[in-house]
C-alpha cells in the first residue's frame, strides 16, 4: 500500500447537478500511481471523520485527478465549500481499483447516482469498448453523460421517475443490452440494490462482474477494522475491509 | 544541545512519550507509507484474545461531535496468529512493542499472556475495559474485584512488565486503580472509551449494528485528563494517559497532570500523521522552554489549593 | 393541520419539549431581549439551595473540543430570594416552571423542597448530581442509597411532581435510575456534567480555578443518549433528556432514545437562538413526516437485535 | 439589556500591528444603541465559546462598529480569517460601558496592549478634552495612536523595552501628567498588574477612575453566572458578574 496525506490545490469545481459537485485537485504524486476505483480519504473542516470519496479521471499528464460527489450531509455540504485555489486535504489514492483487462476487451459500466462517478475512469480506459448504463432518481440529479460520450462510451442514461432518459432501473437497458452484446467485463458502482440485481444478471449471462461497495469508515488505511464487510472467498465466510482489501470485490465475493 | 524525548517505564524504554493507542494502528504496517515505525516511542497493537474473534457486524463507526464511536469488537486474528505473523514483522522496527490482551475469562486471558512469554513483546497491556464485547473485558474493569482479580492471575502468568488498561465508565476509578496496582501492576494505563450511541433519525435504527459503542477523540479529552490526574495522584506506580490526544499541547496537558507517555487514538482518523506532529511538537516545545528530560514534564501541575 | 408538540410529564403541561436546562438560563431574564419565555416549553431555573451560595472562585469556564467545563459551584441567591424575586416575575410568562433545588444535606435539601410548597413552581427537579460542590449534591448522585435516600425524604415533603436529575459519572445509571424511581420520583432527567479537567500549559496551573469542572455541550451528546436510552428502557416514568443537545436533529434523536422532553444547556453559549431553532425544527420534522404528535417519536428507537 | 445575535458583514479589515486586527462591521441595530466600553460576543468558526472583543468605535450614521483584536490563541486566530464582505456572528452591544461626564470635562485615557481599543470611542467623545496614554511591550504592537491623535486627544506612547515612545510602563507619563494638569476621570483597561498601579494612583490623586476588566466567560449575558468577579460595594465584598454587571466598574469596587 502506498499513499500519501497531505493538502493540494483545488484547480476546478463546478456544480454540475443538484447538490452534486465536480472538483479538479492538483496532486501530481497521486496523479501518478492513482487506479480507476480507488478512492481519496477528504478532511471536511469542522468534522472529525474524513469522507472517502472515488476518483472520476485521473490526468497524469496534469497532475491532477477529478472528484466528483454529492452534498449528503453536514461533512460533504463542507466539502463542496472549497473553492478554486484553495487547499483540500486529502489521503490518497486509497484501497483496490478495479481490474483492467487486456486491450479490446468489452466492458459494460453501470453506475447508480453518485456510484457513476468512479465508472469514468473505466470509460477512459476502455473508451469505445465501453457501454456505460447510468442510472438517477430524477432528472435534476443527472450528470457525467456527456464525459462518458466523450471517452468513446456508448451512454444510456436512467431516471427513476423518467423525467429523463429511460424511465426506471438500470437492470432492464443491461438486460437489453446483453441479449445482442458479449462483453467481457461488467463493473458496478451504486446502491446495494442495484448491485443485487446487476449481479445476479452477470451470473445469468455468466459474465464476470466487480462492484464497488460503501462502508463507514474510521482511518480509511485498513488499520481500524472500522469499516468491515462480510464477504465470501473460497466458498467459506470471512470479514474484509472496505477501504483496504476493496473497495473493489468480485461480485461472486460479495453478500449484500 | 537536544533534549532527551525518552521515557522508562516499569524497565521499558521509549525513544518517546508518544505510541499510537491499541486499536487504531493495527498491528504497524498501515502508516509505514507515511513516515517509519521507528520514529514511534512504542506500538500499542491491536487488542489481540486467545482465539481468534470476529467481531461485531458494521456499521462500526458513528461520528460524533469531536470525537468518534466504535464498536468493532475486539476482532484479532488470535495470538498464536499475531506471535507468527504480527511480531515477526514488528522485530526490527527499533520501537517498543505493547501487546495488548484481552478475553472473555480469566483464564483465557491468563493463556494468551502466557503464550507471549518468550517472544520479543516488551510490554504487555491487559485489557480489562472493552466495552464493544458482551462476555469479556468490561466486566473487569468496571468493579475492584473484578480488576484485581485478572490483575493477579495475569501478574502471576507473566514475568513482562504489565500494564493494566482501565475503564472510564465508573463511578470512583482511583479505586479500581489501587486494586490493580496492589495485584502488581507495573503500570496503568487510562483511559479506554466512554460508552456511547448514535440513532439515524431518518430509519430510526442505532447508527452502529452493536447499538452502543465506544467514545474517544478529542471530545474526551477533558474527562480523559481528568481521570489521569486523579490516578497519577492515587498511585505509586507510572501512569499512560490518553483519551482525546490530537496536538503536542494535550500531550504536554496530558504529562502535567500525571502521565508518564501518552498514547493517540481516534486523533489518527482525522490526521495520521499527529503522532509524528506531537513528537516534533513535544521536542521544539522542550527547546522553547529549556526543558532538557521528560520527567520535567510529568505530574508538573500546581493545582489550586483551598 | 399544525403538529401537536405539547407533552405532559408527571402532570405538568410543556407547550413543547424544549427546556432550557437549570444553570444556562439563569432564571429566565437574560434572553428575553432575543425572544419572549413564552415560545419555550419550559424553564428549568439555576439551581437553588436553603441559603445563598457563593459559588466557587474564577475562572469558572474552560473551554474544551465541543464542549465547556463549568465550576459554578451553585451560585444561588437561596430559596427564599427564588420565591420572592425569580418566581415573582416568571408568574405570567405562560412556561412550565421548573426549580431545580439541591442541598449540602438531606435536611437542608428537604427544607428548602418545603418551602416552595404553595408556590407557582410546575414542578421540582432534585439535582443529586452536581459535581462543582465538594459537601452536596453529587454525593447522593453515585450511589443507589444515596440517591434513594434523598429522594424519600423529598418525595414525603412535596406534593408537587418531582424530577430527579442523575449523574453520569456513575458506574451504572440504570440502578440508580431504578432506585429513585423505588422512592416515588414521578420523572427523571438526565444527564448532569462529566468531571472534567483543563489545564494551562504555560503557567502549569488548572484553567479553573476549583482545578475540576463539569463537562457538557456536545462532546457529551453520545454518551447522554446512550444513558438516556437506557434509563427509559429500565423505569416506567417520564424521561426528560439532555446533554450535548444543539440542533432540532439531536433533539429528534433524544426523543427516540426515549426522552419524553428535552433539555437544552451549554448550546446556548454558542447560539443563544437554539431553543427557538430546536422547536422550529421539530415542528418542521413533524410536518415533512406527518407526524401529528409527540409521542409518536419519543421512544421509537428500533434497536438491531442479535 | 437590550442586545441582538446575527451575522453582519464585515465591511473592513485590516492588520495594523504585529497580530492585532483592525475590523468594521455593518450593523446599524448595534451602532444605534452601543456604548463606549460594551463588548461583543464573537462565534469562531470550529469553537464552542464565543470571544468577548471591547468595541473600539461606534459610527452611528454608518451603522458600524469597530473592533480591534490581537490574536491569542485559536479562536482569535480564527476571527482573524474572516474577510471583508463576509460574514460574523456577534451577541451585541452586551454589559456596561463607561460613564460619560458632562461635556467639557477632562479625561485621561490608559491602554495597556489590547486593552487600548476600547479607549478610542471615548477618545472621540472626549476630544480634545482627553490624554491617551497608551503602552505596549514593543515597537511592532503598538497600534491606535494617530487615530487618538485625529480625535483631538493628545498622545503618549510608550512601551516596555524602549523600542519606540516612552520607555517603561504608562505608570510614569500618568504620574507625571498628574502634576501638572487636574482632569476629572480616568479610563483604564490592560492587564492587572496595570490596573492596580493605575488604580493606586488615581486615588492617591483623588480622582475618579473607571476600569474594564476581563474573565473567562460562558453566555456573555449574566445567565450562567460564569464570569464572577469579587468586589466591594459599601465596603461588603461580594461577587458580580463581568459580563453584566461589568466589564466596566468604579476604581474602588474592584479586587486585583
Ligand atoms: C469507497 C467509497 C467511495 C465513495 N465514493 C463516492 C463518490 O465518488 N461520490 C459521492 O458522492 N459519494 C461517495 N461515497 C459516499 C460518501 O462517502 C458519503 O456520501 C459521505 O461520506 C457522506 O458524508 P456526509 O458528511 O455528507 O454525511 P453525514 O451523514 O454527515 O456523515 C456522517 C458519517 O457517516 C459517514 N457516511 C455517511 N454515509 C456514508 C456512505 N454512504 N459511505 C460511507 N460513509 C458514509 C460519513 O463518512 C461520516 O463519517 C463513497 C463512499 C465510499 C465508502
Ligand atoms: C470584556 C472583554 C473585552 C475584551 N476586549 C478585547 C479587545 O478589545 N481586544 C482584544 O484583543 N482582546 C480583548 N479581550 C480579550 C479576549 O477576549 C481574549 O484574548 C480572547 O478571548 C482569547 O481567545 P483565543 O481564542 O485567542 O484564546 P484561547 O486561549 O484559545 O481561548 C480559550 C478560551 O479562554 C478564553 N480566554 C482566553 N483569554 C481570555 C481573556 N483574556 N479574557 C477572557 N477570556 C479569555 C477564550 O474566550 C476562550 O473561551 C477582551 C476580554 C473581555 C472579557
Ligand atoms: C477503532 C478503535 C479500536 C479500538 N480498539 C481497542 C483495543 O483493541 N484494545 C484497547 O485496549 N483499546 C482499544 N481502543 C481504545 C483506544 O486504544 C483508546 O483507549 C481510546 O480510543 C481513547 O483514546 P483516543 O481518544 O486517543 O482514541 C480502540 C479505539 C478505537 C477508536
Ligand atoms: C454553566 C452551567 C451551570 C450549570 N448549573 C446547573 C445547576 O445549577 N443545576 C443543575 O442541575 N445542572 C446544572 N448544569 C448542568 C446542565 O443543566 C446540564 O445538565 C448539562 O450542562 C448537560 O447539558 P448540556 O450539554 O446541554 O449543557 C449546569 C451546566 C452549565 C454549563
Ligand atoms: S476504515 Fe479503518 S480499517 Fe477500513
Ligand atoms: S458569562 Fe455567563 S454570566 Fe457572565
Amino acid at each position: 500500500m502506498n499513499y500519501i496525506c497531505g493538502a493540494f490545490k483545488v484547480t476546478d469545481k463546478k456544480q454540475i447537478a443538484k447538490d452534486i459537485y465536480d472538483m479538479r485537485i492538483h496532486t501530481p504524486e497521486v496523479a501518478n500511481i492513482a487506479s480507476a476505483g480507488q478512492f481519496i480519504h477528504i478532511k471536511a473542516d469542522g468534522f472529525f471523520l474524513r469522507r472517502p470519496i472515488s476518483i472520476c479521471e485521473i490526468y497524469k499528464s496534469d497532475g491532477e485527478i477529478r472528484i466528483v460527489f454529492e452534498i449528503r450531509g453536514k461533512g460533504t455540504r463542507e466539502i463542496a465549500k472549497i473553492e478554486i485555489g484553495e487547499d483540500i486535504d486529502i489521503m490518497a489514492p486509497l484501497g483496490n481499483g478495479f481490474d483492467i483487462l487486456a486491450s479490446g476487451s468489452k466492458a459494460i459500466l453501470i453506475g447508480g447516482g453518485v456510484g457513476t462517478p468512479p465508472m469514468l475512469e473505466l470509460s477512459r480506459i476502455y473508451g469505445e469498448n465501453s457501454h456505460a448504463i447510468i442510472g438517477f432518481r430524477t432528472a435534476d440529479k443527472v450528470m457525467l453523460s456527456y464525459d462518458f460520450a466523450k471517452n468513446g462510451s456508448t451512454v444510456q442514461v436512467c431516471t427513476e421517475d423518467g423525467t429523463t432518459g429511460h424511465h426506471g432501473f438500470v437492470t432492464e437497458p443491461l438486460k437489453e443490452y446483453l441479449k445482442q452484446e458479449n462483453p467481457n467485463i461488467i463493473y458496478a458502482c451504486g446502491p446495494r440494490p442495484m448491485l443485487a440485481a446487476v449481479i445476479d444478471i452477470a451470473k445469468e449471462y455468466g459474465i464476470r462482474c466487480q462492484v464497488s461497495l460503501e462502508e463507514r469508515m474510521g482511518c480509511g488505511v485498513g488499520a481500524c477494522l472500522g469499516c468491515a464487510c462480510r464477504t465470501v472467498k473460497d466458498g467459506e465466510e470471512h470479514l474484509t475491509h472496505v477501504c483496504k482489501d476493496g473497495p473493489v470485490y468480485e461480485s461472486d465475493e460479495v453478500i449484500l | 544541545m537536544k533534549p532527551n524525548l525518552g521515557v522508562d517505564i516499569a524497565g521499558v524504554h521509549f525513544k518517546n512519550p508518544v505510541i499510537p493507542a491499541s486499536g487504531v494502528y493495527g498491528f504497524g504496517k498501515e502508516y509505514e507509507s507515511l513516515y517509519p515505525i521507528s520514529r514511534l516511542g512504542g506500538i500499542s497493537c491491536k487488542g489481540t484474545t486467545l482465539y481468534p474473534r470476529e467481531g461485531n457486524p458494521p456499521p462500526r463507526i458513528a461520528e460524533t461531535p469531536s470525537g468518534v464511536l466504535n464498536s468493532i469488537g475486539l476482532q484479532n486474528p488470535g495470538i498464536d496468529y499475531f506471535i507468527e505473523h504480527e511480531l515477526s514483522y514488528l522485530k526490527d522496527k527499533d520501537t517498543a512493542i505493547i501487546a495488548n490482551i484481552a478475553g472473555s475469562t480469566v483464564e483465557e486471558t491468563v493463556e494468551a499472556v502466557r503464550r507471549l512469554e518468550n517472544t520479543i513483546v516488551d510490554m504487555i497491556e491487559l485489557n480489562i475495559s472493552c466495552p464493544n464485547v458482551k462476555e469479556g473485558g468490561v466486566a473487569f474493569g468496571v468493579s475492584c474485584d473484578g480488576a484485581a482479580g485478572i490483575t493477579r492471575a495475569v501478574r502471576r502468568a507473566t514475568t513482562k512488565p504489565l500494564m493494566v488498561k482501565l475503564s472510564p465508565n465508573v463511578t470512583d476509578i482511583t479505586s479500581i486503580a489501587k486494586s490493580v496496582e496492589a495485584e502488581g501492576a507495573d503500570a496503568i494505563s487510562l483511559i479506554n472509551t466512554l460508552l456511547g450511541m448514535r440513532i439515524d433519525i431518518n430509519t430510526r435504527r442505532p447508527i452502529l449494528r452493536n447499538n452502543v459503542g465506544g467514545l474517544s477523540g478529542p471530545a474526551v479529552f477533558p474527562i480523559a485528563l481528568r481521570m489521569v490526574w486523579q490516578v497519577a495522584n492515587a498511585v505509586k506506580i507510572p501512569v499512560v494517559g490518553m483519551g482525546g490526544i490530537a496536538t503536542w499541547d494535550d500531550a504536554v496537558e496530558m504529562m502535567m497532570a500525571g502521565a508518564s507517555a501518552v498514547q493517540v487514538g481516534a486523533i489518527l482518523f482525522s490526521n495520521p500523521l499527529a503522532p509524528i506532529e506531537i513528537i516534533d511538537g513535544i521536542e521544539k516545545y522542550m527547546i522553547d522552554n529549556d526543558i532538557k528530560t521528560i520527567d520535567k514534564i510529568v505530574g508538573t501541575v500546581k493545582p489550586w489549593r483551598g
